[in-house]
């Protein structure tokens, strides 16, 4: 297929599509088009709606391709919205129990509560209500508790195109430490992690 | 000596978040954490709680516990007896379990910017109809356990009427209604009443007999916010309406 | 405000519109702007949006600007769409039938229409239909009324590896309580799995 015309199609998919489009969707329904030929079209779509005269960008989320407005643009966008969506309320408890289910996951209550150091049963039910988490089996060790991991609700409420784009533990370790006066060591290797983490350090209290 | 009500406390949500204000506030180098002061200062504020008559969460108390037994362990003399390979420091699992709840407030800071720019952001997905059903949710296994616990919890009606509905009479149904409402303890939503009926006589039927006991105060239909459920409760003349027979039939004349 | 910005947003909006935008609306959201400079910002993108490789075109209708896929495109979307094994969806009576079928299978529609205080048949149809239920025999009783119980479908759904997994009613009640505000004192987990797994759950009919 000529790749213009691949690229419309996949454009049209993308913005018909409920869900984000995932390469393999792709893939199965463009039976004479390589994979190869497909990530290479979608990578052009993707550049090309990120010019400073476009208003819509193709995102990867979830695993997939999905088209959505610009943050940056949102007070301008929002008064034509008519649906809005109900916004993801959540406290700093939760959030940092969802943060310890997102890199431990799978992870056990008991676990959860080992490191935060507080019962988690109230806030584990308010992320379970808003399907942020997912129950995933049971542990075979003693009391088989249940396991729990972070749900694609998650990935698309957080605008994650996979957990691997999360940073690293070790990330925010070397932040930890700097933050909490062991400079000796921080200094050292700083320096990767400083940059995408510190712009938001400080807004602590923001809530 | 401070008078107590004036004393003004911080929340913390555990006592790890406790610990670290401590240490952060008075930029004390984690890796070697003064135990004696900062277990005074843990267990003052503890006291000061307690002053205020603040409910101890059981987490604070043991996490006191443990400081205290760092603290005794570090004036211990190391056990001759123990194996030499690990002279550990008594401090080093809080020191680690501290630094991994820091690690994780810092992972929910992140968390937190990525979802306020997601919030900033649209996609209007299926703009031209390519749709599926309505009216339908998209379910996980937690909204199963659930629905469960609703069925469990909800008021037992009787069983649906083995007779066929097509035969009831308005006096009938209002009959079958009394029993739905005197069987449960509170109100009953319209809607499980309704369900009960497949045929459109039936659901007619049903209609009509609600409306004469709404009329004749024997029952009462209420919405406790817009767009809830529609719940039926026994009205003021309840009994005194299901006490006559003859009211019933009545009824039925009217509708013949 | 700049050409390229101006005409980002435009995009923005009229993706985001359910109706077509019209000139009016437009010219009350952007105070600054003139409407000559609207429309011709409008009337470009209308022409980029015709270019080859783009498969979402903005067209003048009814007075106002709205996005379209292409006709010629319609055939391979609509078959992409089809394709797609969408999420699973269920109406709520039918969402805790399917919960009554898994605490209690094998269960027959009496016992379930006894639990559930509601006739059950449509919606036993619907979960046999969409193959989340299957018939497991008859009850030795009067009547000898058909048996329900979960299928090998229900799990992969739900991402279980056997009916085990289920999380026991036990570990549902102190989520619950704890959304009450009940405090439970699960020390460390301490109340999770204290029944391993439901005795009963598929034991006469090995999944």
């Amino acid at each position: 297929m000529e790749r213009n015309k691949l690229k419309a199609l996949l454009e049209a998919i993308i913005y018909v599509s409920e869900e984000p489009v995932t390469l393999d969707q792709l893939a199965a329904a463009f039976d004479g088009v390589g994979r190869e030929d497909l990530r290479a079209a979608l990578n052009e779509l993707v550049v090309a709606s990120q010019a400073s005269d476009r208003g819509v960008e193709i995102r990867q989320v979830a695993g997939g391709y999905r088209m959505y407005t610009r943050a940056e643009h949102h007070d301008a966008v929002r008064r034509f919205v008519r649906k809005q969506k109900p916004p993801l309320r959540l406290t700093l408890p939760a959030l940092e129990t969802l943060a310890v289910i997102a890199y431990k996951q799978p992870v056990t209550l008991p676990e959860i509560q080992q490191i935060r150091g507080v019962n988690a049963v109230s806030v584990i039910k308010t992320l379970l209500d808003k399907a942020l988490i997912v129950t995933a089996g049971r542990k075979p060790c003693v009391g088989r508790p249940i396991l729990y991991r972070t749900s694609r609700e998650f990935l698309l409420r957080f605008g994650l195109k996979d957990l691997s784009e999360l940073p690293t533990l070790e990330e925010f370790e070397e932040l930890a430490r700097a933050s909490l006066g062991e400079t000796a060591e921080a200094s050292s290797g700083g320096g990767i992690a400083s940059q995408p983490a510190r712009a938001d350090a400080g807004s602590d209290n923001g809530n | 000596m401070e008078p107590p009500y004036s004393v003004q406390l911080e929340t913390y949500e555990g006592p790890l978040d406790l610990l670290l204000d401590l240490i952060r506030k008075q930029e004390i180098n984690i890796l070697d954490i003064p135990i004696a002061r900062v277990t005074q200062q843990y267990l003052d504020y503890l006291h000061k709680m307690e002053e205020l008559d603040m409910d101890i969460a059981a987490d604070f108390i043991l996490m006191a516990a443990t400081l205290i037994y760092i603290k005794a362990k570090m004036l211990l003399p190391p056990d001759p007896n123990a194996p030499a390979a690990e002279p550990l420091d008594p401090r080093s699992d809080l020191v680690q379990r501290l630094l991994e709840h820091e690690r994780f407030k810092k992972a929910a800071e992140m968390l937190q910017q990525k979802q306020i720019l997601e919030a900033a952001s649209w996609s209007r997905p299926n703009p031209e109809g390519f749709e599926h059903e309505e009216g339908e949710l998209v379910v996980t296994l937690w909204d199963v356990v659930k629905a469960f616990q609703a069925a469990l919890n909800r008021p037992q009606l009787p069983p649906p009427l083995d007779i066929p509905k097509e035969e009831l009479t308005v006096g009938q149904m209002m009959a079958e209604m009394q029993e739905i409402l005197r069987a449960s303890a509170g109100p009953v939503e319209l809607e499980r009443v309704i369900e009960r009926y497949s045929t459109r006589r039936a659901l007619i039927v049903a209609f009509l007999a609600l409306l004469e006991l709404i009329r004749l105060e024997a029952i009462l239909a209420v919405q406790q916010e817009p767009f809830g459920p529609i719940l039926l409760r026994k009205h003021k003349l309840f009994d005194v309406v299901f006490a006559r027979a003859d009211k019933l039939e009545a009824v039925d004349t009217q509708y013949q």
